[in-house]
């Protein structure tokens, strides 16, 4: 973590070298999909400020726990792409042991809390982690993200009304991004602004362009401090917009118009940041342009590093269920295994 | 009639209900404009409006609770839950709500609903697309479960769930929504519930099954029909009310059972029909009942097609079991 | 229904009785329970003028939503008093078939839903009523009872979000009783108030003296008037207390002051009505007295009736599962009803 | 040792679990300054202050999804749901959270939480305040399941829990709260999961029970011990893990099962158990395997003593097991 408020130019030339990082990877794992090599995958693009400027406003021991389009925060943390990949190719390299869709990952190390896909439950795993560094005497954060549509889930409001009531230091960090799935943002909630929202549990909610990596900085670093103070949570509604689908199975032309993206493309988080980063005279255009290129060519790396991995092993299978396999499962592993021995199962 | 698959067969069902009935209305999440993630509901929306195909917020308890509400003032909602897998923030309102309603109120307040849901593995959908979990609603008493295996079942199953005026949660298995395809009967041709279905007759062993296993056994019996195992597939259709009289009377002729299901085994649906048969048919038993079912564990991705009961897996059990002691 | 506003002389004289006839009532449920008669209850005592002041400003063709505490607005609803000691003893006259615990009572003639015991559930129930009463064109609302505890739940976050999404009309009645069981209202949220949850779904909340029976008319005949319109839902907040224990199973005095029920007492919302009205003239000493001991004639003869019922018939167990038993219902009826008739099985 | 009640040994565990580690936490309703609606937490606020017994907003899915929180945090949370009936709410935090973090994290973040909950009828609780649905759980792979039926195996079993690195869900019979008494070691002294307790022996016929059954079921092992027939009555303390082994060792013995429980029939934990027996027992068994359960209807309210198995009804199911054919 850095500073409280506006970024230093360090922070902002990092957080654009992350940004363009994430969209290059970004690209690929959509790219890999359409390929055939990876079996889904679920785009950032667009969201990139709101995500690397929230994970570089936060310290190394906070908690962030995810939704499924967090590359952007994955980055800033720290994870390495080839982590990433791994999981996306679901092989044996992959920390989550090829049990999971792509985007779904977690890294203990890194206090990012593995992805499950149900909407909204991390939101109030999010206030029980903050109870309990309370608890503990940690002066750590825990910060959930998730979309315009998880503000509709049960656990928004159980995780906002908890966080509340023991005054838990949660930022909650909502990406606005116009839609879930084929919702709009205005059918979804009727109330004006969803940062409003967190008054009905007795705390601030704050709005703020997300598409402006500044802005999000600032006021996630400023939560972030009223946090650790003991003044409580915050909600932060960063207003941003989904440029792609909501996943590779989805197809958004059924439901929203072009002109709506054409308009969004116009503020575009990563042209905005070169541009206000080349006006200041922290990077010029060349300087931009292998940014650019080495975020390529870091990307592939990783992803011819992560192809080399085989599958998991069958036989692990039956690891994790509990910390010790029962006998039932036990008993089971051993006739898999003599099936998949016999030939009888085949990947 | 025409060929048409599964989730066009359940298109149509709607599309009848809701041209007869106009008290039918349909509510979910990206079912309106989008037209389902699946399409199930595509073309609604446009063609009877936002009045009858309403798109919801993301709230499983509010569209559950929203269509029990709507029975309660005589419409008879159809709501779709994305995945079965997200079915669970709505598990209060169906099984406090929905499910006891009748009783409680003691004949006054039926829930007249259908939860629609996508069920199942082999799509690639890892722990949270892939689920069934059928047997959380089968001991539940009060609702009712249904899980057709063909387009022909689909549209007349849906179509007696719709008008049928208790709470029943229609299990649709994705992975064959495109594959499974057949004709269909113009109309409002409806199947009736608890009537299982011979989808093979056979002489030496009766395997059980229903909804996306059912092409999967109906594949195994040819493959033991080359080994000169003559296997009785039955298509259980529906949960509860479950045909138990065919059950017994399959056992009876063949003395041996199979169960298969793509859920855990353990406490799994699988398990009451294994009891149903012993308990009933042990005179008759010539060799243990066999389930074939998915393992103890979530539901994985990189290894999914050895968590599913296979073709050859299946063929295995029906096998030994056709041919043991 | 009434009068838009404030209530009438005839309102409010009704209202009185109503109170009257509930308190006595309430009073005669707890003493049954402890005198072993019925197997349990829940007193409303103390929250009368939000209960009879919210029913009569409805109209008979609205849809009611109780909880379990809501005998007031049964009442004023006109369900017979035997009705709801019929449910109480659970015996073959009640409308239930005895198959709930007392308390739980429903009624269809009256749109009076039958109670479930889970917090909350009601409420977006109301808002599917609501939803399909526009979708009919019907110019009626629905109205879900619940208490300060159940603003927590995941349906109170769903129906009313529901609720604003589609404009359904719906009053969401909210009794603030200080209470949810042990926990105090500051401690079930940190909002400063109830009624200004309602913002977050976009349409009104308003605080009402829970204890003013003419306050609460008003209130709930204004929401109504509202709804009917087209303008959506409303949430009203009666402030109000709870007097008694939660239920005959609890103790208050392991987490309440005795001072704090104390300076409630001097808030009864009987007296106070009364007081109102001979202050108005329209109604003197002699009157009052009168109607105080009819109610209790009126309860007493309704227990009287309903305690000559028997218990219901066994072989009604196995009906309502289903709207026909399946063959395994009647399967089990028949072993049932062997052991029943041997002796096996005895009540 | 003293003779305790089975409420009191609860309290005595959850009392030695915190003295002794402070990660320890409680939470839930009504838990706190009132010592929770059973008394299971009574003097715990007193001893151990606000910040290790909390009182939670009425919000189960809260309760659940703070529990898992804290433990993904390092905590030993341990969360009361007041009846099991109202477990619903939490249900998604409990099958897609608590049950497959581990699986889903590949190991890196178990969910260490215990949820305590009341259940099971015979109190006069109606259809809310008496569910036993323990099949819920069992068939959700992932957690396990903990039934004491002694106020010795409910000191010595939840203790195993709140140390055991999985999710557990410890169902306490709360119709035995006060009725069920016995001595109970001092101190933390642990029982582990997975052993099944042979709480009569008897060589004529098995029976398996669970949590408040197990007293009902001795009670009918008693009336049928006059008739000369000796009973072997089987608690099995732990649904998940299951004792398969003494299941089987028994039966092989006897030849012959009853199970017993409270919750209905269909698709019941009893099922997994009939099944079991019949696979694995087939050529050893001399008659059907009989469940003697509640039935299937939801729990009623003026009818519960005919709903609930009886010493009669169970006496009557072990005798018909025993000497049929
Ligand atoms: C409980 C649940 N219901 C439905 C879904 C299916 N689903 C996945 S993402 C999504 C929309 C989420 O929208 P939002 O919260 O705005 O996040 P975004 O995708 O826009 O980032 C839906 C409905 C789900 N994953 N979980
Ligand atoms: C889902 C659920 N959780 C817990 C309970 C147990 N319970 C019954 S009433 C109650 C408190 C309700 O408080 P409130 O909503 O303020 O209503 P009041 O009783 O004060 O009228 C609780 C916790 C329940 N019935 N349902
Ligand atoms: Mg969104
Ligand atoms: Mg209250």
């Amino acid at each position: 973590m850095s500073e409280v408020g506006d970024p230093s130019k360090e922070t902002m030339l990092r957080g654009f070298r992350l940004m363009v990082l994430g969209r290059a990877a970004d690209e690929r794992g959509t790219n890999l999909q359409r390929q055939g090599r990876i079996g889904f995958y679920v785009p950032m693009n667009g969201q990139e400020a709101a995500q690397v400027g929230c994970g570089l406003a936060l310290d190394a021991q906070d908690w962030i726990l995810p939704a499924y389009r967090e590359l952007g925060v994955a980055l800033a943390r720290g994870i390495p792409l080839k982590t990433l990949f791994d999981q996306f190719f679901g092989n044996s390299a992959d920390l989550l042991k090829g049990r999971q869709m792509p985007c779904h990952y977690g890294y203990r190390d890194y206090r990012y809390i593995t992805a499950s896909s149900p909407i909204g439950t991390q939101i109030v795993l999010a206030t029980g982690i903050a109870a309990a560094s309370l608890y503990k005497g940690e002066k750590v954060v825990s910060v959930p993200f998730f979309g315009d549509g998880a503000t509709s889930s049960s656990d928004f409001h159980a995780g906002m009304n908890f966080a509340g009531v023991y005054k838990a230091p949660v930022i909650f960090f909502l990406q606005n991004n116009g839609w879930a799935i084929s919702l709009p943002r205005e059918k979804q909630t009727r109330s004006p602004t969803l940062a409003e929202k967190a008054e009905a549990y007795g705390f601030p909610g704050v709005q703020v362009d997300g598409n402006d990596f500044a802005a999000v900085y600032k006021a996630v670093s400023q939560a972030r401090a009223r946090a650790v103070a003991g003044e409580g949570p915050t909600l932060i509604e960063a207003l941003t917009f989904r440029m792609g689908p909501h996943s590779t199975s989805d197809d958004p032309t059924r439901y929203r118009k072009s002109e709506v993206v054409a308009s969004w493309r116009e503020k575009d988080p990563i042209d905005r940041l070169q541009s206000e980063l080349i006006a200041k005279g922290w990077l010029d255009e060349a300087g931009a342009e292998k940014i650019h290129e080495e975020a390529k060519l870091e990307v592939q790396s990783a992803i011819d590093a992560a192809e080399k991995s085989p599958p998991p092993d069958p036989s692990t299978l039956f690891d994790d269920v509990f910390k010790e396999p029962t006998s039932l499962l036990e008993e089971q592993r051993r006739e898999f295994l003599e099936m998949v021995s016999q030939g009888v199962l085949r990947p | 009639m025409t060929e048409v698959t599964l989730i066009q067969a359940v298109n149509q069902a709607l599309k009848v209900a809701m041209a007869k009935d106009p008290d039918v209305i349909l509510l979910g999440e990206d079912i309106g404009v989008n037209g389902g993630v699946f399409r199930a509901t595509d073309g609604l929306y446009k063609e009877f409006g936002e009045k009858r195909v309403l798109d919801t917020p993301l709230s499983e308890n509010g569209i559950v609770g929203m269509a029990i509400g709507m029975a309660l003032q005589g419409l008879k909602p159809v709501a779709e839950i994305q995945f079965m897998d997200f079915i669970y923030p709505a598990f209060d309102q169906i099984v406090s709500e929905a499910a006891k309603f009748r009783y409680r109120s003691g004949g006054e307040f039926p829930a007249h609903i259908v939860l629609r849901t996508p069920y199942g593995g082999g799509i690639k959908g890892g722990l949270y697309h892939s689920q069934s979990t059928e047997q959380l609603f089968t001991s539940t008493p009060g609702i009712k479960v249904v899980i057709p295996s063909t387009p022909a079942d689909a549209k007349g199953l849906l179509l007696s769930a719709i008008f049928d005026e208790d709470p029943v949660l229609f299990m649709e298995p994705k992975r064959i929504y495109r594959t499974a395809t057949g004709e269909v009967p113009a109309g409002d041709v409806r199947i009736p519930f608890g009537k299982a279905r011979i989808a093979k007759e056979g002489s030496d062993v009766s395997v059980f099954a229903y909804g996306s296993m059912v092409p999967q056994t109906l594949q195994a019996a040819n493959v033991v029909e080359k080994m000169g195992i003559h296997a009785e597939v039955v298509d259980l259709r529906t949960l509860v009310p479950l045909d138990v009289d065919a059950i017994v009377a399959s056992v009876e002729k063949t003395g041996r059972a199979v169960i298969v299901h793509e859920a855990p085994k353990f406490s799994g649906f699988g398990a009451e029909l294994s009891a149903t048969i012993s308990e009933r048919c042990l005179y008759s038993l010539k060799a243990p009942v066999l389930r074939i079912t998915g393992y103890d564990t979530p539901f994985p991705y990189a290894l999914e097609n050895l968590y599913l009961p296979s073709v050859d897996r299946i063929a295995r059990g029906i096998e030994r079991t056709a041919t043991s002691a």
